[in-house]
């Protein structure tokens, strides 16, 4: 009967599975769990090609052997009643004793990983802390003073321990390249550590991976491995307060409100370290480091408009705005929320939203606009903001009155924020 | 009749029940034992030396036995109806302590500052 | 003995494979069940105990936030052990009257005492009153909590104190019911040894909810 | 005298002749309460399916843009309960109704109106949790439901609570099934049917009753817990008052690892049942079989934690998880190894049936093979919680579960229904399911590996996963229409399918000695079983020629009882040899008595339903109707169970 099919068939789905292998070591999975860039990785790759020797030999074995008596004994007419037998105690005992000493063979390095990798990091190690929020993460350097969110840069040889919690549900910090995941939560502390060695600079893209809530999906971050050098300079950048442009233009309006505006930015660039530091250089990122989100339909900003921002009058404009409750930047004395992540350096950010959109002036401008309609219910707390647009959540036209704003706003906000290197 | 009383004889039947006496015996043990638990939670240095709650727990592991045992009759009951008990109240001593285990270690915090 | 012709004519015992009756298997099937229930509960305080952010506590002194008092430790351990002692004397009770409904129809031993020791009536309804009053202990105890403010919202050992104990008072109000019911039979047609079944799973079920109380006694009021 | 009350005779009562729908509304047969489970299964089944494929379409490519964030949240969810709560599970349930009495010679389980309550509650709370669907109010916290996620805090709508009650409900349903089955098994066996003569399918049951039995206590805990925050603002996961974020986890999966056994040990014991009469073989190593169905079960209550290897347990939980999950692995591979040798020198005939059990083989060993891959917690810490292991449990619960269960209804269905199934469809319906299974759920493996996490919605262009999600949607897909053709070969052949006689498949066990479809005694007379199979000791005693025969049990049960053996209720003359049981005739005929028909369960049932159902009401602030709700719920649960606990099952003579 038909069963004579089933051998060519599981032979095809083997021959298929095997190029799909191969294809999956070279260049075009670029979240790959198969690198050799940290000690951590090297470490779970040995045990999965420890597993994976023997897991071939066993499945070829069972495979093979099922195919084999499927050929044999099937049924012919005319054939003979079978020979009876019902158990063979030697046979059954060398299937029960075999597994075991290849489990043995599997289990003593894995014991040796765990403990490895869970007595500790290293004395030297980077600290860095991580706290997951619905839905984005806030990554702090509590040794270099700074505070950011959603791109994490890493020196090249120094260990790094990450100190993990949440500042809402469980979340799941994962760099697929670097390491394994980590779980995020309120009232237990978590920590993981790895070395990156990578020769080379590199751009990876991180995940939450504990469903989260609606937006686990686009809760997403970016890491670089940089060289030390080049993370001392951003470290020092990073943790400078915010250079904002110099005292406006002669042509400015004069006037109360422009006297005092001179006059927190003089002191706050008294304050700030004179040139930006270090960023991971935007030409350098991979295609799969830059999102490639699309734009909700029906959600758009004029090019004019966008143009016309006007960093001095976006800068007045957010410090009387309902973003700087929510919103911290050093250097600005009005904005000193905290539940928003840090925009002190905003501009020196390749990506938005938790890497869901490339930080460029118009997908900044629309994330204000309709935040919650570019990530689905991105946070009951980042408000939509664009005047006229529904709210998706409220299910209400934003006015004015509700602290509403208009294109020219919001494009006076933005070229402020893109300031912010 | 005698057929079925017999058949009734069956075996959860036909053992030996404790009688009063033994049932009384049990509560005077239980009150006993009960009595010196309380007492000693008002010995102060009862309550600080280390043997303070293995003491307990023995006394109390051992109430617990003496009812499952007479009361319960199992001593004399069909040797399923241990088996059907003692199988899975392992395997719940065994979570429970597992639990234990695993679980002490975590910290209220205020909230993430 | 006093039986229709018919029943007599009548097969007799169900076959069963081990020749136990299968609700004595089912209930202590019933029963192992319950002890991961309990596990479970009893774990989960254990687990809780001493991470409260706020009072009461139960074994400890605590300092109430609003008015900056302190309060003393909220477990009443002499309340509890009088409604522990009532509980396990219901236990005694049970078993003679399920003793009593098995021995009857043979003889009386004579004397009061023995009049006394095989009346089922009484002894259900002792077993009953008895888990009424404990039932009652644990009314008390709660409304004195709420009124010095624990309540199962309050902290993470109002939540587990509350539901552990009140799952077994849970349980021991279906066992009174149970057992209510039991005595109703009684008193209506009086049980015979042919229903002792049914009297002893109702005590097997009852003896458990005090050997849990044991546990409960010991792990929640008297280790601190 | 000896007559114990709440087991009075049996009779021929007048009520058991109701036909149409009131038959099944207040049915008491075993058989009968198999089929309902098998058709609601079946439906639901459907349900499941058709969120699968919806999700499918959504991930064919990057940025996909069919449903929303919110849906697929509610999708993902309910097709993971709907298929461990309403499909598998139910499945299982409908064999062990169906099979059990069958297969150790009993007139019926030992608590046949226990047995019709299963059902109406599985019913209720399947289509409690299954509904809001349709409102796009569905639970969407994940199958798993992981505070503090689903507490009042981070998910105050409606959603969850359905899912916290009706697997609340589903839970009753499966501890009452499973103490029902349990008692069964060890108490209502014919005589001679010791327990190392039991048929295995029937084995893998009694193990599977153990697991419902203890590990279902502990997630109705869990539940409550999460129930009480919900409803009444309890603290047991609210972490603001400084609970604990795992004590949820751990509660789950003390349930959750026995759970998977739950699933897949009926589709182990169903194979077990169909290679060696599709081999003409005994089983290979029956005892070596068993005992580590047995070891399988008692082992699974000891690895809960590896479903956890993420959230740093520590060096000694995370290396005593790893290990004892390795070690899950020997008894496993014993099971394969017996059933492969129970084919070896045999003669193999492949029907439908015998294709879906060697491919529960051939797959069931890629499954397990990914399962030691996560039992390393190192490797597992760069696969949890990715599409791998969406690979890994799809290949163990649809390459194992699902392909058993096949399996089953394509042996088992000429006895249900006296017909087989159509075999040219059945071959059809295995190669498309064959091929679509592997479509979907192989590229999986390569895409978790590859960096996709597990539960997302939408996932971004470039990132090396488009070909590997297009390949599963495809599958997927193909799946659909693999299925319509079983339903239309399931649905056919009940009416038109070919006659099938007492026994077509020439098995070995009781089931297959007496008329197909069953008659609604059973048997008519209690065979007395002094082999392992005792239909071959009287179509093959060749075959049996090595296999030990003794009285033991019978014996037993002789001199225990005296003169007087029975079965069931009746007298030594309706204890026979062993015997073919081909004559049909009703239980008046034959003087056996059969339960009464009863609604009552149904009712006692439907009280706990509008119990459930106030607790959302009153979520929503609508006390008053709540209150009344519960009063007329409590009311009825309490009615109908006491009028049900004090009618007697049978008339008395």
């Amino acid at each position: 009967m038909t069963g004579i099919f089933r051998p060519r068939q599981l032979a095809a789905i083997v021959a298929a599975a095997l190029p799909l292998l191969l294809a999956a070591c070279s260049g075009q999975y670029p979240n790959s769990t198969f690198t050799q860039l940290t000690d951590f990785n090297r470490d779970a790759n040995g045990l999965w090609n420890t597993m994976m020797f023997w897991a071939t030999i066993v499945f070829v074995f069972v495979e093979v052997l099922l195919v084999y008596v499927m050929f044999k004994f099937r049924r012919r007419p005319g054939g003979p009643e079978p020979v009876q037998t019902h158990g063979n105690t030697k046979l059954e005992l060398t299937w029960t004793v075999l597994p075991a000493v290849i489990l043995v063979f599997i289990a003593v390095p894995t014991v040796k990983s765990i403990w490895r990798f869970q007595s500790g990091a290293p004395a030297n190690a980077l600290q860095v802390d991580v706290i997951g929020h619905q839905w984005w993460w806030e990554f702090r350097y509590p040794e270099q003073n700074i505070v950011t969110a959603n791109e994490l840069y890493l020196p090249i040889g120094r260990p790094v321990n990450f100190t993990l919690r949440s500042a809402d549900v469980i979340h799941s910090f994962w760099i697929p390249q670097l390491a394994g995941k980590r779980d995020l939560m309120r009232n237990r502390t978590n920590t993981l550590w790895f070395t990156p060695d990578s020769v080379t600079p590199q751009a990876f893209n991180g995940s939450c991976n504990e469903f989260c809530g609606a937006s686990h999906a686009n809760m997403r971050f970016r890491a670089y491995t940089v060289s030390q050098a080049d993370f001392d300079s951003w470290a020092a950048g990073q943790a400078a307060n915010a250079i904002f442009p110099v005292a406006p233009p002669a042509a400015a309006p004069a006037g109360a409100t422009a006297t005092t505006v001179a006059a927190t930015t003089q002191d706050t660039v008294a304050a700030a370290a004179p040139t930006a530091g270090y960023a991971f250089p935007l030409s350098e990122l991979p295609p799969h480091v830059l999102p490639k989100t699309p734009i909700p339909a029906g959600l758009t900003i004029a090019d004019d408009v966008l143009a016309a921002g006007d960093a001095q009058r976006g800068f007045q404009q957010y410090s009387r705005s309902s973003c700087i409750g929510c919103h911290k930047i050093r250097g600005n004395p009005s904005s000193l929320g905290v539940i928003g992540p840090d925009l002190t350096h905003l501009g020196s950010r390749h990506t938005l939203a938790a890497g869901l959109f490339p930080n460029d002036a118009r997908h900044l401008a629309l994330w204000i606009k309709n935040a919650r309609k570019m990530k689905p219910l991105a946070s009951t707390s980042m408000p939509t903001l664009g005047m006229g647009e529904i709210d998706p959540i409220l299910k209400t036209t934003v006015t004015a009155g509700l602290g509403g704003l208009t294109d020219q706003q919001i494009s006076d906000i933005v070229a402020y924020l893109m300031t912010l290197k | 009749m005698a057929n079925d009383h017999g058949s009734h004889a069956s075996p959860d039947h036909a053992h030996e029940h404790p009688t009063w006496k033994q049932y009384k015996w049990v509560a005077l043990i239980l009150t006993v034992i009960t009595a010196f638990e309380v007492w000693a939670y008002y010995v102060p240095a009862l309550v600080a030396s280390p043997f303070f709650v293995p003491m307990l727990l023995i006394m109390s592991a051992a109430k617990f036995v003496i009812v499952v045992m007479f009361y319960m009759h199992l001593k004399y009951d069909n040797r399923l109806f241990k088996a059907l008990f003692t199988g899975p109240l392992i395997i719940a001593m065994a979570t429970l302590i597992g639990l234990l285990f695993l679980l002490a270690t975590h910290k209220a915090e205020g909230g993430i500052g | 003995m006093a039986h229709t012709a018919a029943e007599s004519h009548a097969p007799t015992h169900h076959y069963t494979t081990t020749g136990l009756d299968n609700r004595k298997v089912a209930i202590w099937m019933f029963i192992g069940s319950e002890c991961m229930l309990f596990a479970s509960l009893i774990s989960t305080y254990l687990i809780y105990k001493g991470k409260n952010l706020v009072g009461p506590l139960p074994h400890e002194a605590w300092t109430n936030p609003q008015t900056g008092q302190v309060m003393p430790a909220i477990l009443d351990i002499p309340v509890t052990s009088v409604s522990t002692f009532v509980l396990l004397m219901s236990s005694l009770s049970m078993v003679l009257a399920l003793a009593a409904v098995e021995n009857r129809g043979k003889p009386v031993p004579p004397g009061l005492g023995g009049r006394i020791l095989s009346s089922s009536k009484l002894w259900l309804f002792m077993t009953c009153l008895m888990g009424a009053i404990f039932l009652g202990f644990q009314a008390y105890e709660f409304t004195s909590f709420v009124h010095e403010g624990l309540t199962i919202r309050r902290n993470l050992f109002g939540s587990s104190f509350f539901t552990l104990t009140g799952f077994h008072g849970a349980h021991v109000t279906a066992g009174v019911i149970w057992l209510g019911t039991l005595l109703a039979i009684d008193m209506k047609r009086g049980l015979q040894p042919k229903d002792a079944v049914w009297v002893d799973i109702a005590a097997l079920y009852w003896h458990f909810v005090d050997v849990v109380w044991i546990a409960i006694f010991t792990l929640v009021y008297l280790i601190q | 005298m000896a007559t114990v009350a709440a087991s009075p005779t049996y009779t021929d009562s007048a009520g058991s002749h109701r036909t149409g729908i009131m038959d099944w509304l207040t049915t008491v047969d075993h058989k009968k309460i198999g089929t309902l489970y098998l058709h609601t299964a079946l439906f639901f089944f459907l349900v499941g399916g058709v969120e699968a494929v919806i999700m499918r379409a959504q991930l064919m490519g990057p940025n996909g843009t069919l449903v929303s964030a919110e849906v697929f949240n509610q999708l993902f969810t309910m097709h993971g309960t709907t298929m461990v709560f309403l499909v598998i599970m139910p499945l299982s349930a409908a064999f062990f109704n169906f099979l059990i009495p069958l297969q150790i010679g009993a007139r019926d389980v030992a608590f046949p109106r226990l047995n019709a309550f299963s059902y109406w509650v599985y019913l209720f709370g399947g289509l409690f949790i299954t509904i809001p669907i349709f409102f796009n109010a569905a639970p969407d916290g994940g199958w798993f439901a992981y505070t503090p996620l689903t507490g009042r805090e981070y998910s105050p709508g409606q959603n969850l609570n359905f899912w916290v009650l009706g697997i609340q409900i589903l839970g009753i349903s499966s501890l009452a099934a499973a103490f029902n089955f349990a008692t069964t098994i060890i108490n209502m066996r014919a005589p001679g049917m010791t327990l190392m003569r039991m048929p295995m399918f029937t084995w893998m049951s009694f193990v599977v009753q153990w697991l419902i039995i203890l590990a279902f206590p502990v997630i109705t805990i869990a539940l409550f817990f999460m129930q009480f925050d919900r409803f009444f603002g309890t603290n047991f996961y609210a972490v603001s008052a400084g609970a604990d974020p795992l004590l949820w986890q751990h509660l789950f999966w003390i349930f959750g690892h026995p759970e998977v056994y739950i699933l897949i040990l009926p589709a182990f014991g169903l194979v077990s049942e169909v290679l060696p009469t599709y081999s003409r073989k005994p089983l290979f190593g029956y005892a070596v079989v068993a005992y580590s169905g047995i070891l399988i079960g008692f082992l699974g209550f000891g690895v809960w934690a590896h479903h956890m290897f993420a959230v740093g347990m520590g060096p000694i939980a995370d290396t005593v998880f790893g290990v004892t999950t390795m070690l899950i692995a020997i008894p496993t591979g014993v099971k394969i190894f017996n059933w492969i040798f129970t084919m070896w020198g045999g003669s193999i005939r492949f029907t439908t049936a015998m294709k879906f059990a060697i491919a529960l083989i051939a797959m069931f060993t890629i499954g397990g093979i990914s399962g030691i891959t996560h039992a390393a917690p190192p490797s597992d810490m760069q696969q949890t919680d990715t599409y791998y292991i969406v690979a890994h449990f799809h290949y163990v619960l649809y390459g194992g579960a699902i392909m058993g269960i096949f399996a089953g209804l394509y042996h088992y269905f000429p006895k249900w229904y006296g017909r087989k199934m159509d075999e040219r469809l059945g071959t059809w319906h295995f190669w498309l399911n064959f091929i679509a299974f592997n479509l979907t759920f192989f590229p999986m493996h390569f895409a978790g590996m590859l960096g996709m996490p597990r539960r997302i919605y939408t996932y971004d262009a470039g990132q090396g996963w488009e070909l590997f999600n297009r390949l599963s949607s495809y599958g997927a897909f193909l799946m659909a229409p693999a299925f319509l053709i079983f339903l239309w070969n399931f649905f056919r052949s009940k009416t038109r399918g070919e006659v099938a006689g007492d026994n077509p498949w020439d098995a070995a066990t009781l089931e297959w000695s007496i008329p197909s479809p069953p008659p609604e005694y059973n048997f008519a007379q209690i065979p007395m079983v002094t082999s392992r199979y005792p239909l071959w000791d009287i179509t093959h005693p060749e075959r049996m020629a090595g296999i030990p025969h003794s009285a033991e049990g019978w014996d037993d049960a002789k001199q225990r009882t005296g003169e007087h053996v029975t079965s069931g209720g009746k007298h030594e003359a309706d204890v026979a040899p062993m015997h073919i049981e081909s004559e049909r005739r009703s239980a008046k005929e034959l003087g056996i008595p059969m339960p009464n028909p009863t609604i009552k369960p149904l009712w006692v049932a439907a009280g706990i339903l509008v119990l459930f159902s106030s607790l959302p009401v009153m979520y929503a602030g609508k006390n008053m109707i709540a209150f009344a709700m519960m009063a007329i719920g409590g009311s009825m649960f309490v009615g109908f169970l006491y009028a049900w606990l004090t009618t007697p099952m049978e008339d008395a003579h």
